[in-house]
């Protein structure tokens, strides 16, 4: 089983040499911690910065230099400002080859909630309706099911959606999935998970087909 | 060169009144006006529309408007980080009109751009698009969306100069640079403000024909939301 | 009567003090050198450039600083440049308060044609008709008649239209006339021109009311 | 980072072939690609669809195109100064399209962020809109304009760097930036290209992800169409 770090390395390794990459909020943020070094890649934020670095050196933080979670960050060489419509364009346009998000339940044909529950103050969808209705690829980063324990994989969707069929790849603490016009298509097991505990946790039609490898750590 | 200089922050917000419907730049409480914002809060005007990427934080940007009950409507794609605003939405005091974030900025740069409406695949198939026109173009589906109108932009820049051109800093460029020449009128309050001739023609972010009245800012706190810093070692 | 330099001074009193100004190529140009010099005005052209100057002393052109005649120009301090989506951006937007631009015919309601003639090598309408769709004060400049000494103030345009009903002010060799809902409303006559000569070389409806004053110079 | 540089414009143009559709930016002969129509010139290939705002002079900028027979369409929307296009096109060999100037940048910009068409006022009641979706807004009437499909982009820039960031010069500005990204590949030459971290991010015109391709460009004549001066007296 992994844990959200383990998750986020799982999914950097989905992220290929000469990717401009948009990182959502939560486990997303971290796969910039696991990506190769010996490969080009370029964060995306939508607020308006590409080339993102590292957090700065304490006493070096900039508030006019943030990321789309608000966070104080750095640029590195090659970097580039820009303003909100830009940055949307680059979304809408494709530009960007690769999203990682997370989500509250991704339906077996790809649809996607992470925005609202309803009863519950909703904060909004900033700029996610826009990233998965544009991406050519997403990746959704989560936990295979709910605090109480049921499934996030699901069948259909039972929230409002961000997105219809568009998530492309689903990582979470029990498995690597993609999702296929048949439904979710289990690729690999997490260390220490069987595929009968997949099966149990998945809702969602899911197709096993011949042996099912243990990740590679 | 047309001169677009007013004296101070009173003066660059004359005409605004109950009812009215701004937009205001910034992401979270980066490049935020926040002179306008005090001195809308100093002239104690009611029933606002708040066209703004974000709602600010419980004391600071657009909270301070909320602290004394003058926003009747928020449109905004983001509105978490602030509890006065939670309980002023749930106790239905507050409109609040969701919107992705890059229909956000297209809305404000189509009106500035004379474009009536556009389609965007965003929200498609999702409750933001119940009620609006949709259409296929190549297979894929898009929602119309149609431009903001507005009466007042209040926009923040870094850098500007007597003929209203604006330099923006960083990400605190944001949303600013589309809502210029969205509204009616179009303030901008800059930190630097430099006479004509000082900036470089090349380098300018906004040209001057897009803002109405420019002043020199002053006291900007520029608050930072998440403080995130790495050590040293 | 008017040559094409009076017409232009005729025109330059129409530029307000604060305002924006396309000017199009031929008599619209020497707008620019009538304007009085105690309002504040800056030229627009469509190419990329607000804040243009006098073209530049020889052996200071530069072959990246032209305008949309393709001139060699200067700029004057606040000027700016940007490219061709803002600058018609500025001009769909109403944001480039005054248009002055040539016709071959304009029709008593408004309409313009100045960009094709049926048989002739058709050179392209550039930015006109973007221009006239938009700008809320449209002023044409142009002779009376044409060179055979036809009229090119018409019930309606012979030839394929720029723009439809878009035509605020029509300042000719002969008159200044306001396009109304009722038909060209005559203002002013040129020095020496009796209404009577207006009339003839009007083939559109032209509202003649009282004493018609002639123009100042 | 991620690196755009190629060695030279041999290598830029990798993979155009007959019958392909190219942007290629500049206004008149101000801010032309030079190299890239060079290079064209000696790839010899034909059946070209160029959309450019002007189509050069005789024996400059897509002339040299024309002089070839290399271009079957042009999309302009200004087309004058040319003899040899003046010939092919009314001897029927060459296909002109003429659009107007905003709605061409426009449809460039559309082709980079993703819109699939949008609404113009320009061109309505004339014969640029027949046979096109007309449509009213608020008592206006607006022709219904599809972004352009193109396969490459060739641009540009003053100053360039390694991952693509450009910064144009003046009025060579002009289409430059709407076509970056608004092809499948963008091709970018400039007249310095430096390394990665040499230009403010601040500055930047165009971000490298809206170009595949970077080169120092060579021997540009920049020649001017119109040599207009005053006298010093």
């Amino acid at each position: 089983m992994l844990d959200k770090n383990g998750i986020a390395k799982r999914i950097a390794r989905e992220v290929k040499d000469g990717y401009y990459v948009n990182l959502g909020i939560g486990i997303p943020t971290l796969v910039a911690n696991f990506v190769r070094d010996d490969i080009s890649v370029e964060f995306q934020s939508e607020n308006g910065v590409l080339g993102m670095g590292p957090f700065p050196f304490e006493g070096e933080e900039d508030a006019d230099v943030i990321n789309a979670g608000k966070q104080t960050i750095t640029t590195l060489p090659g970097a580039s400002f820009f303003d909100s419509a830009t940055s949307f364009g680059m979304i809408r346009g494709q530009h960007v080859d690769l999203t990682i998000l997370g989500a509250m339940e991704v339906a077996e044909n790809g649809d996607i909630a992470n925005w609202k529950i309803p009863g519950k103050m909703v904060k909004g969808m900033g700029g996610a309706m826009d990233l998965v209705a544009s991406a050519e690829n997403i990746i959704v980063a989560m936990m295979h099911t709910n605090k109480a324990g049921k499934s996030k994989l699901l069948k259909e969707c039972t929230l409002p959606l961000t997105g219809v069929g568009c998530v492309k790849k689903v990582v979470t603490n029990l498995a690597v999935m993609e999702v296929t016009q048949d439904g979710f298509k289990l690729l690999e097991r997490a260390p220490g998970v069987s595929v009968d505990e997949i099966v149990v946790a998945t809702e969602g039609k899911l197709l096993v087909e011949g042996e099912i490898p243990e990740m590679e750590s | 060169m047309i001169k677009k200089t007013v004296a101070n922050v009173r003066e660059a917000l004359e005409g605004v009144s109950d009812g009215m419907t701004f937009m205001l730049g910034g992401f979270g409480l980066c490049g935020i006006p926040e002179n306008a914002i005090a001195q809308l809060v100093t002239l104690g005007i009611k029933d606002i529309t708040c066209i703004s990427n974000n709602a600010g934080v419980d004391d600071f940007g657009l909270g301070l408007l909320l602290q004394e009950h003058q926003i009747k409507k928020m449109i905004s794609s983001y509105v978490g980080e602030n509890d006065e605003f939670e309980r002023q939405m749930l106790s239905g005091e507050l409109e609040v009109e969701l919107t992705p974030q890059g229909t956000l900025a297209e809305k404000c740069r189509a009106a500035q751009a004379g474009f009536p409406a556009f389609y965007t695949p965003a929200g498609y198939g999702t409750e933001v698009a119940e009620g609006k026109e949709t259409r296929e173009f190549d297979g894929k589906m898009y929602v119309l969306e149609p431009a903001y109108k507005a009466d007042f932009s209040f926009v923040k820049a870094w850098k500007g100069d007597e003929a209203g051109n604006l330099i923006f800093k960083g990400t605190a460029r944001n949303f600013n640079p589309c809502m210029c020449g969205a509204a009616k009128i179009t303030v901008a309050e800059v930190e630097e403000l430099l006479p004509a001739g000082s900036l470089d023609p090349n380098e300018i972010h906004i040209p001057g024909i897009f803002v109405q009245r420019i002043f020199q800012g002053v006291e900007y706190e520029k608050r930072i939301e998440q403080r995130t810093v790495r050590s040293r070692n």
